[in-house]
């Protein structure tokens, strides 16, 4: 690898004589209200970024409203190093809508900058005015958004891809990049739009080569190669897609739509087919059906979908029907806050539902996780014919990360355990086996008749309430749960493995944990990770031997009370030290160091 | 009691100082339409040849206006004062509200009719963005041609014979055209550029200028063609007095003041390099000239915004050192 | 377009001033500017001003989607509650209190879609509510997938291919459910819409109104536009007291008859309860 | 009511409008068109933009012939009072169209001849003076029927256009053709024939049923200096007659100092730079924003060399054996914005030459001090006095509404008509018939072509050598079109605020009243919370009329209607 090219730079902070060095790790945070386009470029500059072969993350925070008085956020950080996570503060906020962009400036750090609109029309109260609130600490670029999109567009639509020229040009980034971007994004609607958003890009930049000539520089390793871009979602759609998905059925629901708007275009193409149907109830209904039917399906929501569904989750329980059910976590309960996220679905995927109610419970960490994870999902509810819920959450499933994901395709994917031709003539559908799995007979196939039900049943099917024969159903039901750890994956250590500081979480929290351990280890103190997607069940000894060699866990997650330090404190019997941290923003590795240092601190006194 | 100074030179910090000082409760919000902490202007190009470093160039700091409780406001120009409804609007639409307000915005070169068209093609030597522009440009710059008036000319060709630049200079009259430099200094002076090469191209000025192939093609009314890697033109400096058009505050070339350094509208000061002062015993308005008298003219309106009542007296000279020449340069002729 | 002078402008000011209807107004809508709710959100307005509903007696209720955002716009006792919970919800607050003016707004996905289940009890029982039935024809809030009243054919996020079902049509469905007064309105006429508002929270039992509100954000197929297209007052002769005649018409797809489909006079769900608790009086309480 | 020459020129297209004399209507176009409200004889000036902008620069021609009579020379030597009002250079919003520059393109591409039927009525009017009032005096009778003949004491017609603005600001031709339009209209003009008696003017009131007096105003300010009788002073309007007469062309300039900041002041300077002269200064009483002269004059007497000097007074001229050798003078302070001398403050200039362009003052023509104001029009029985000749010195635009004034009040003596008035025509406009867009709204300014300054030399060249077509109809797609009105119909609106998401600038706001003004002037007291608001109103003041707002209105609400104001004869 070619060291980084080098010229010349100015640096902001220190304007002259200060440190030489390039910016190699930035955040841009766009802020508007929604419809200013505020998405648009984070997708534009996260794909200029991507096609130099920066490593990036992109996270977009909004607010429940399509327009008006709701504001969204958009922060792209980028790297010429790996990114774990959206880290603390930024470099750059790009203010689309001034007033609603004022309360971002406390996250702009010393030496950055924010660029403000300087053309919004009549008399700017000073409360209302971001310049105004710009500490003599950062730069302030005045850039006339709303005139020059005018200009280039005949209305105030384009004012973020004026914004876009502008940071293009104030971070010496290579234009040509961010024009490809536009013609990939614009190009396809039409000319003029291309065209429009081509003169606003220049407008912008142009504006600012004449009125900022001096522009910050950017580390870009020569030798990079373009990358991919993923959301959670995208990754998640796409594994089962590859791994043998024939029907998606859905409702819309902030922030897992996107899923079943892939699953829409996508399943056509294989036999498949997406139905939205009129609601959570009715999405579950389908799932089953079809799975019923011998097809692999799923269906994808948040919080308030997932709650819905719990009489029907119960149901499959019951009747040992497969179903892959995403739950993409927002912030609950109720209707919460559809727009930010939280850890906080793990107690109803675990034990939502009436009765002894057995289920998978997933959560993958990484968009790279999502793609795998998925893919071990349908397997896992296809083979051992019980609900999978897979907990996603708004983090991992919205932003937009640079990451290599290993395709696996197989597109007739099937792991249902077919019954043996001597069994057909006496077939039952719950016949009790070693592993509590059934050889499943589908509609169609000659061998043997059944029917399913929610009420407690014998071996056969029928209905019955004979303690006995629900005691040994129950029985059956768990060891499904035992027997399907010999399908699992073991959970990984990362980090430091001799440490004694150990760390055990779950979902997107891990990136900025990894972040949170290299900046401790920075300041000398050293810890370690455990990974593991399984929630229930889980690989044991892997946990268990982890807690052994640990002289203090330390548990972070995003909900008030605990809900995963609550699962490994019974099932473990450990007392680990919780970190509950309330966040609706990525959380901030500086935390974790903090605490990984504080833990340590105690250790040794 | 909030007072408002717009321009962050030595006038308007020394002002803010001074406000702050005798009125510690009061507010004090300066703006600057530079994106950088205040520096000392006259030190640029000591700055550029190395001479003086960034720390002696910056005479303030982050910590200076936390200290002082002074909110500074960088990189936002002011477009235009309201006097009756005692606002400010900045060029990018807000409107802020002042008790009292200082204007001291100086002066900056500027382009007449014939050179505006070029304005795009001519290097301004004025500010410190300018200057670590030029440092960029400096590696691939052999020859500069340089057009302008007044010791700010020999400023300039000093800095950049001090980076080792081939130097033409252009000017309308016979020498070198320094009023303010006593006349006996003059035969220094004219020796003092002799002795560096520097090609006198006197009688004349710039009319048009090209851009080829990344030089710059110079031609000039006498029907000279002159060829450069950077071209440094202006025809006078002008106080920056655009806020105050159609405002009614009195303007000539810069604003009238008082020896209180009031301006005609009520709350309204002035200082610094973009006033005309009335001297009585002159008997007419001058324009400032030198950094000690900006502080100085800084010093009394703030001293007089915050109540108190003194009257400016005139630093009659200045020394500067040119070229290795000392010389006395006097406030007028 | 008729032409205007100064002095018109002047008069027309006057006119909003004096008919008071602005001051029903509560928090600025958050709507898309364009958006077809604010013209029953004006009828609202101008109709509880011309009924003199004091906004104390006044009750809004709503489920979520766009229309949800409804009660929080007028001055008035609002309850924002579930999807498509918004009528069973305004059944037991009017069951509760029968003297309170009680009114529904919904849209079409919460009306006929999540909450169709709901609609058609409050219907039959002729409950004495309102019900504004915002129809965007579009899942607007979760930007832009198809609806139970999208047309044949339309191109959504979720339909990528078209939409391969039929429309419902909540006009019809209310006068088969057995509401007592079924009106239709097009968003671009604020006259008519606050007319039949008017109309519709005066009159006594389960009253409907169908907005056609289009949504300028993501609905590209049912616009301003194309419903202009297909647009037509009821015949003047039309007289609103056959039931089968009031389905005949509201079923006609061109053109798409806008006014008051239907309206009967019926004993509403709480003249029923005044005839239970009429004849339970004087009996012995337990 | 019956039609006037206003509507004789330019045919209008018939579209579905409606005519308004109440006040409010009136006096929007004085507050939204404001180029048009600005100039004395309220030039139609959207009107005559928007034909070039559709390439008919004939029908742009005969706007202005009609408005203003004289579009080649007012094309260039206009004072422009439309373009400091044009709404395109407000805050924020770029520069003023360069609408002077385009009348010039109007007669340079559209001249054509006129083609009125006129039928005379078998009146005769005298007019005195064939400068910008009597000419357009003469050609507004001349199109009611009269018989017109103009007496002009000079070789050529023209006035002020002819003999007091140098030839490379407006050459001869340009002059003759303006005049030859109007002698096209049978008026007859006699040049040579000075009056200058009582008696004269007795014997022309008997011959003529009217006589117009427009001498104008030649001679100089009386300002009296000690030094003026020397070799080398010069009046400056006398300076420019006399150059223009060619009668200076063997004199010898070297250092002139001009005194003054108009026009003619400028036009001095220049004059003798072309005459030779290398030192020339321009010294003024005033700061240079205070200048009369137009910024494109100042900046080409910059770009002459000229140099300037301000807050000066002239105290004396110096003179040595006869001849001027240089001026003394003061220097001045502004107290409550007039300057005053400052004592002590006294200083030289050398020079040869010294030109006072300090203004000019009418002569003092016996018998008509007594004239007494009626209606606003000085008149005596059938005598009228019209232009500088009564007002004292004013530029050729308030000349030529001057002597418009003065023709409508003679035609009212001699005809018997009650009056004028004013019809505000209101015509409704379909979205699609707006023919800019928001982009245009971003061109800037299109700079008037020059020679090079090294070819200035050539007294009578040209400066100035127009715009071509394609310049012309570049510039004109910038102008707003102010004449037409954007109206939201507060009973249909939906408050939906679609049109304030679209708006460019701030022109749309929520307002809780309208304020009508005593002079019918509209003002929206806008609201400051959404309770409050009774409607949403557009700004027409600020409005740049790009459409946007038609275009975003989902119920259709907001109408377009273009104003065009006709003042009409009362029977």
């Amino acid at each position: 690898m070619k060291p980084p090219s080098s010229t010349s730079l100015a640096s902001p902070s220190k304007p002259a004589g200060g440190t030489k060095a390039k910016r190699r790790d930035i955040s841009v945070r766009f802020c508007g209200i929604a419809g200013d386009g505020v998405v648009t470029c984070g997708r534009i500059l996260a794909g200029a970024c991507a096609s130099l072969g920066l490593d990036l993350m992109v996270n977009d925070i909004f607010s429940a409203e399509i327009r008006g008085k709701g504001k969204s956020t958009t922060t792209v950080r980028f790297s010429s190093r790996i990114v774990h996570s959206m880290g603390d503060g930024v470099e750059v906020l790009v203010g689309l809508a001034g007033k609603e962009s004022i309360e971002e400036i406390k996250d702009v750090r010393p030496g950055g900058c924010v660029i403000y609109g300087s053309s919004i029309p009549g008399d700017l109260p000073e409360d209302d005015s971001l310049a105004a609130h710009v500490p003599p600490n950062i730069h302030g670029f005045g850039v006339p958004l709303r005139k020059l999109a005018n200009q280039a567009t005949g209305s105030n639509q384009g004012k973020n891809i004026v914004a876009m020229g502008a940071l293009c040009y104030l971070y010496s980034l290579p234009q040509e990049a961010f024009i490809e971007q536009l013609r990939k994004n614009f190009g396809r609607k039409s000319s003029r739009a291309l065209e429009v958003n081509i003169k606003a890009f220049t407008l912008g930049f142009e504006y600012c080569k004449e009125h900022y000539p001096l522009s910050f520089e950017l580390e870009v390793l020569d030798t990079l190669e373009p990358r991919p871009l993923y959301t959670g979602n995208d990754a998640l759609a796409h594994g089962a897609l590859d791994w043998g998905l024939k029907f998606f059925a859905g409702y819309p629901i902030t922030p897992a739509t996107k899923i079943m708007e892939i699953c829409a275009k996508e399943l056509p193409k294989n036999g498949g087919w997406t139905i939205q149907v009129e609601d959570e109830i009715a999405a579950i209904s389908n799932v089953m059906g079809a799975f019923f039917a011998g097809k692999r399906a799923m269906t994808s929501t948040a919080g308030p979908g997932l709650s819905l569904m719990s009489e029907m989750i119960g149901l499959a329980v019951m009747a040992e029907i497969p179903a892959v059910i995403v739950d993409v976590q927002r912030g609950g309960p109720a209707t919460g806050m559809p727009t930010k996220v939280e850890q906080g679905d793990l107690n109803i995927a675990l034990y939502g539902g009436a009765g002894d109610c057995p289920r998978v419970v997933m959560a993958p960490s990484t968009v790279r996780e999502c793609y795998t994870g998925i893919q071990l999902a349908l397997d896992l509810a296809e083979k051992y014919q019980t609900p999978v819920i897979f907990l996603s959450d708004l983090f991992l499933g919205q932003r937009m990360v640079t990451t290599s994901i290993p395709k696996r395709v197989e597109r007739d994917r099937c792991t249902r355990k077919k019954p043996f031709p001597g069994e057909l003539g006496t077939y039952e559908r719950f016949k009790i086996t070693e592993d509590g799995v059934s050889p499943l007979l589908i509609p169609g196939e000659e061998g043997g008749f059944y029917t399913i039900t929610g009420l407690e049943h014998t071996p056969s099917g029928n209905p019955n309430f004979e303690s006995n024969v629900h005691s040994m159903m129950t029985e059956k039901r768990y060891r499904k749960m035992k027997a399907m750890c010999v399908d699992l994956p073991p959970a990984d250590v990362l980090g430091d493995k001799d440490a004694l500081i150990g760390i055990v979480t779950w979902g997107s929290t891990l990136g900025s944990v990894v972040e949170g351990m290299e900046l401790a280890r920075e300041q000398g103190v050293k810890s370690k990770v455990l990974k593991s997607i399984m929630i229930n069940p889980q690989h044991e000894d892997s946990f268990r031997e982890f807690f052994a060699s640990s002289a203090r866990i330390i548990v972070p997650e995003v909900n008030y009370e605990g809900q995963y330090a609550a699962l490994l404190k019974s099932r473990y019997g450990i007392q680990p030290v919780e970190m509950h941290i309330s966040a609706v923003d990525p959380v901030s590795p500086a935390k974790i160091a903090n605490r990984i240092i504080e833990v340590q601190d105690e250790l040794t006194h | 009691m909030r007072y408002v100074i717009v321009g962050t030179g030595a006038a308007g910090a020394t002002a803010a100082r001074t406000i702050k000082r005798m009125d510690r409760d009061g507010e004090v919000v300066i703006i600057g339409d530079e994106r950088f902490f205040p520096y000392n202007r006259y030190l640029l190009t000591e700055f550029l040849s190395g001479a003086v470093s960034a720390a002696e160039l910056f005479h303030t700091s982050e910590e200076f206006f936390e200290a002082m409780d002074i909110r500074l406001r960088k990189g936002q120009a002011v477009e235009r004062v309201y006097p009756n409804d005692k606002t400010i609007r900045f060029a990018h639409n807000e409107v802020m509200s002042y008790d009292r307000l200082l204007i001291a915005t100086g002066r900056s070169p500027s382009l007449g009719p014939v050179l505006r068209p070029y304005a795009k093609l001519i290097q301004r030597y004025y500010t410190f963005e300018d200057i670590l522009l030029i440092q960029k440009r400096l590696p691939e710059v052999r020859e500069v041609i340089v057009s302008g008036r007044g010791l700010s000319a020999l400023d300039l060709i000093q800095g950049m014979y001090r980076v080792g630049k081939k130097i033409t200079y252009i000017t309308r009259g016979q020498a070198i055209d320094v009023s303010t430099v006593e006349s006996h200094l003059m035969g220094d002076l004219d020796s003092a550029l002799a002795e560096r090469e520097i090609n006198f191209v006197h009688d004349d000025r710039i009319v048009a200028i090209e851009c080829v192939d990344n030089r710059y093609l110079v031609k000039t009314f006498q029907g000279k063609e002159l060829w450069g890697d950077l071209v440094f033109a202006w025809d006078n400096y002008t106080p920056n007095v655009g806020c105050l058009r159609n405002t009614g505050i009195e303007v000539k070339t810069g604003i009238l003041v008082d020896l209180r350094m009031r301006s005609s509208a009520p709350e309204v000061y002035a200082a610094g390099d973009c006033v005309e002062i009335y001297h009585p015993t002159l008997k007419n308005y001058w324009i400032n000239f030198g950094w000690p008298n900006a502080v100085e003219q800084g010093r009394i309106a703030g001293k007089n915004m915050a109540g108190d009542n003194e009257e400016y007296q005139i630093h009659e000279t200045t020394l500067f050192n040119i070229l290795g020449k000392p010389l006395e340069a006097r406030w007028w002729d | 377009m008729s032409l205007l002078t100064k002095r018109h402008v002047i008069e027309g000011l006057q006119r909003a001033k004096t008919n008071k209807a602005q001051q029903h107004r509560d928090v600025l809508p958050t709507w898309c500017p364009g958006c077809g709710h604010f013209t029953p959100l004006q009828g609202v307005y101008e109709a509880t001003e011309r009924l003199n509903i004091h906004p104390k007696n006044l009750v809004l209720v709503s489920g979520i989607g766009c229309s949800g955002r409804f009660p929080f716009f007028v001055k008035g006792f609002g309850f924002h509650s579930l999807h498509g919970r918004g009528i069973p919800v305004a059944t037991g607050i009017k069951i509760a209190r029968p003297e309170l003016t009680v009114v529904v707004a919904g849209g079409d996905g919460d009306g006929v879609g999540i909450g169709g289940g709901h609609f058609p009890h409050a219907a039959r029982n002729n409950i004495d509510i309102t019900y504004l039935l915002l129809d965007n024809s579009i899942y607007g809030l979760t930007k832009g997938q198809v609806s139970p009243t999208s047309p044949f054919g339309m191109i959504s996020a979720t339909t990528p291919y078209g939409n391969i079902g039929y429309p419902l049509n909540p006009s019809t469905l209310a006068l088969t459910y057995g509401a007592t007064f079924v009106a239709r309105v097009f968003s671009r006429d604020r006259d008519e819409c606050t007319e039949m508002v008017t109309q519709a929270i005066a009159h006594k039992g389960f009253s409907f109104v169908h907005v056609l509100s289009p949504c300028v954000e993501f609905n590209k197929f049912v616009t301003y536009g194309s419903i202009r297209e297909t647009i037509a007052p009821l015949p003047s002769d039309y007289v609103p007291d056959d039931h089968v005649h009031a389905i005949q018409y509201a079923e006609s797809a061109s053109p798409v008859y806008h006014g008051v489909l239907f309206k009967t006079a019926k004993p509403t769900y709480s003249d029923h309860m005044q005839t239970v608790f009429e004849k339970m009086k004087g009996s012995p309480t337990n | 009511m019956s039609e006037t020459s206003d509507a004789l020129f330019v045919a209008e297209p018939e579209r579905a409008h409606l005519t308004s004399t109440d006040v409010l209507d009136r006096k929007w176009i004085d507050v939204n068109i404001p180029c048009k409200a600005a100039c004395p004889v309220m030039t139609d000036v959207p009107g005559y933009i928007q034909a070039i902008l559709e390439g008919d620069f004939e029908t742009a021609y005969k706007i202005n012939r009609r408005d203003n009579v004289f579009p080649h020379s007012l094309g260039r030597v206009c004072n422009r009072p439309c373009e400091p009002a044009c709404r395109h250079g407000r805050e924020g919003l770029g520069e003023p169209v360069a609408i002077c520059h385009l009348k010039r393109a109007s007669a340079d591409f559209g001249y054509t001849p006129l083609d009125l039927e006129i039928v005379p009525n078998g009146k005769k009017v005298c007019v005195v003076g064939a400068g910008p009032a009597g000419l357009t005096a003469a050609n507004d009778l001349a199109i009611k029927g009269y018989q017109v003949v103009v007496l002009e004491q000079y070789d050529e017609p023209g006035g002020m256009l002819r003999y007091g603005i140098p030839q490379f600001r407006l050459p001869y031709d340009v002059v003759a053709a303006d005049v030859k339009s109007i002698t096209d209209l049978g008026v007859e003009i006699r040049c040579n024939q000075r009056i200058d008696s009582e008696a004269q003017i007795e014997l022309l009131k008997r011959e003529y049923d009217a006589v117009i007096l427009s001498g104008g105003c030649m001679l100089p300010s009386s300002v009296k200096l000690p030094g003026m009788d020397a070799h080398g002073f010069y009046w400056g309007l006398d300076f420019m007659m006399q150059a223009n007469r060619e009668l200076l062309n063997d004199i010898k300039l070297n250092k002139v100092v001009v005194i003054g900041g108009g026009f003619t002041a400028v036009d001095c300077t220049r004059t003798s730079y072309r005459l030779g002269a290398s030192e020339i200064t321009l010294a003024y009483r005033r700061t240079k924003d205070k200048m009369s002269a137009g910024e494109p004059e100042i900046d080409c007497m910059e770009e002459e060399g000229i140099e300037m000097e301000f807050l000066v007074s002239p105290v004396e001229i110096l003179a040595k054996d006869g001849k001027v050798t240089g001026i003394r003078l003061v220097r001045n302070r502004l107290e409550e914005g007039k300057p005053v001398a400052i004592p002590g403050s006294e200083f030289v200039i050398e020079c040869d030459a010294v030109i006072m362009a300090i203004g000019q003052t009418n002569e003092d023509l016996p018998g008509t001090k007594e004239v007494p104001e009626v209606n606003e029009v000085p008149q005596k029985d059938n005598f009228f006095l019209a232009g500088d000749f009564r007002n004292g010195s004013g530029t050729v635009i308030e000349a030529c509404a001057d002597g418009r004034k003065v023709a409508r009040r003679a035609h009212q003596y001699l005809s018997g008509i009650k009056g004028y008035q004013d019809v505000v025509h209101i015509e409704e406009i379909k979205l699609d018939q707006l023919p800019r867009t928001r982009e245009d709204d971003f061109i800037p300014l299109t700079t008037m072509p020059h020679i090079p300054v090294s070819e200035r030399l050539a007294k009578n060249r040209e400066v100035e050598t127009g715009y071509t077509r394609e310049l012309a109809q570049n510039e004109a797609r910038r102008c707003y079109l102010c004449h037409y009105n954007f109206q939201i119909d507060i009973d249909r609106c939906i408050y939906c605020m679609a049109c304030i998401d679209a708006m460019p600038v701030d022109c749309i706001k929520l307002a809780k009243d309208i304020d009508v003004g005593a002079d019918g002037s509209l003002r929206y007291v806008s609201a400051a919370h959404w309770e409050e608001a009774q409607a949403i109103t557009i700004d027409n003041d600020k409005c740049i009329r790009c459409g946007n707002c038609v275009r975003a209105c989902p119920v259709d609400c907001i109408s377009i209607s273009k104003y065009t104001l006709e003042t009409v004869e009362v029977e």
